[in-house]
């Protein structure tokens, strides 16, 4: 059996999701590590299953367009795959500079 | 050419950094600097306090770099980016390009500041004098406007 | 917004220039500046004499800045150029744009210099590290071109 | 008699000329104080009439469009009036910045 079909088997797999700015405020807490379904493909699939988590989440990814992702320090859109991301990170369009 | 790229809560010296690039060499002909200030629009700011994620600002500034550096000849790139609270009319972010001539270095320091703007993962949130805190500063639809110049065509 | 223009021999601070325009104030988001070194392109030059003409040069640059000021919304203009012997590696000019938005600062520093370069009466010539007088740098058809850019179509 | 006429009529009036880079060099000082002819119409003019004033003169405006004038300070082409310019400089092209 591969890792995959392990992982698969196992249902669920541990990530690290980490929040900023108004969706860290939304969500009311910076960091959590989740165990999420293995079967879910993109960030979008994720962010539908944070959602049904509850109202923080539900608050803070109203407006799913808005909400920017990254997967491993890397932009991602809401189509891209969650692959092998460890740390999934969320948060609001950028305004540094 | 290496970039050099910080994240820090302590200011900067644009002189420091242009010595320091141009330190025991004679190539660099020209060194174009963006420095960007906290502005108080209506009198109303204490500051800005700057969120930013650790780790990915580094790694997303680094990538913005090696762009720059893959389209022009650079012969210096930093770019130093604040955290933590912001006065009024204090330095927040600094880019400085260094070349053999002034359009390279012009042209690279324009693109870092607009990809900065758009891809660099930090917030602006206001602290006003009378104590309360604002609001997050929204992003602006011109900076995406900005970087969308820089795209090349397919 | 009264241009600053200086005529010197003596180097020149960046942040200095910095820290003068945006004292006081917290209007000010974005400045660029121009630094321009002095190369030695062949390991040979001891240094280059940079010879002008007193009174057109501040005059010159002058109106320069005039124009830029009239073309964008400017909160400050620095334009330093030195004069005499100046060693590679070392500044020789400066200039200093600052604006409420990026845009604006980065136009005008870039003008700036385009006309900096074609119309402020400067003239540099090579001294060699072998004790000889190199000849007197040409002009370059680049910098009228990169002059050019700036005419406004009639 | 007009100031203009009455300088028509003396025949000439003084003007400081001053020259940088190789055109001091060849001219072989960096200024000088001329009376020169009140009818020199142009800037094109008064190079003429300095080139008949000797070899190095001629040297320094051998090649006449590559040297630059101005008057008073002011940049000017050769085909620019001289007026009542008191000051007036040569130079080659600039190579400042």
């Amino acid at each position: 059996m591969s890792t995959a079909a392990a992982i698969a088997a196992a249902g669920t797999r541990p990530v690290r999701i980490v929040y900023f700015a108004w969706v860290r405020e939304r969500v009311g807490l910076p960091e959590e590590t989740l165990d999420i379904p293995a079967d879910l493909a993109t960030v979008a699939d994720l962010v539908r299953w944070l959602k049904a988590r509850g109202e923080g989440y539900q608050t803070a990814f109203a407006n799913e367009a808005v909400v920017r992702a990254a997967l491993d320090h890397v932009h991602a859109k809401p189509s891209a795959q969650l692959g092998h991301a460890r740390e999934i990170a969320f948060f609001p369009p950028m305004t540094g500079g | 050419m290496t970039p050099l790229i910080r994240i820090q809560h302590e200011d900067f010296s644009l002189q420091d950094e242009i010595d320091a690039l141009s330190a025991g060499r004679a190539d660099i002909g020209a060194v174009v600097s963006f420095a960007g200030l906290c502005r108080d629009e209506n009198g109303t700011l204490a500051g800005l306090e700057l969120e930013h994620y650790p780790g990915m600002a580094e790694a997303e500034i680094g990538r913005v770099a090696a762009e720059a550096a893959a389209r022009w000849p650079l012969m210096g790139l930093v770019a130093i980016h604040r955290y933590g609270l912001i006065r009024p009319g204090d330095q927040i972010v600094l880019v400085l390009a260094a070349s053999a001539h002034r359009r390279a270095a012009f042209e690279a320091a324009d693109f870092m500041m607009d990809y900065l703007k758009t891809r660099a993962p930090f917030w602006k949130r206001e602290h006003r004098i009378d104590g309360t805190l604002g609001g997050w500063v929204e992003a602006k639809g011109e900076d995406d406007d900005a970087a969308q110049r820089w795209e090349q065509a397919p």
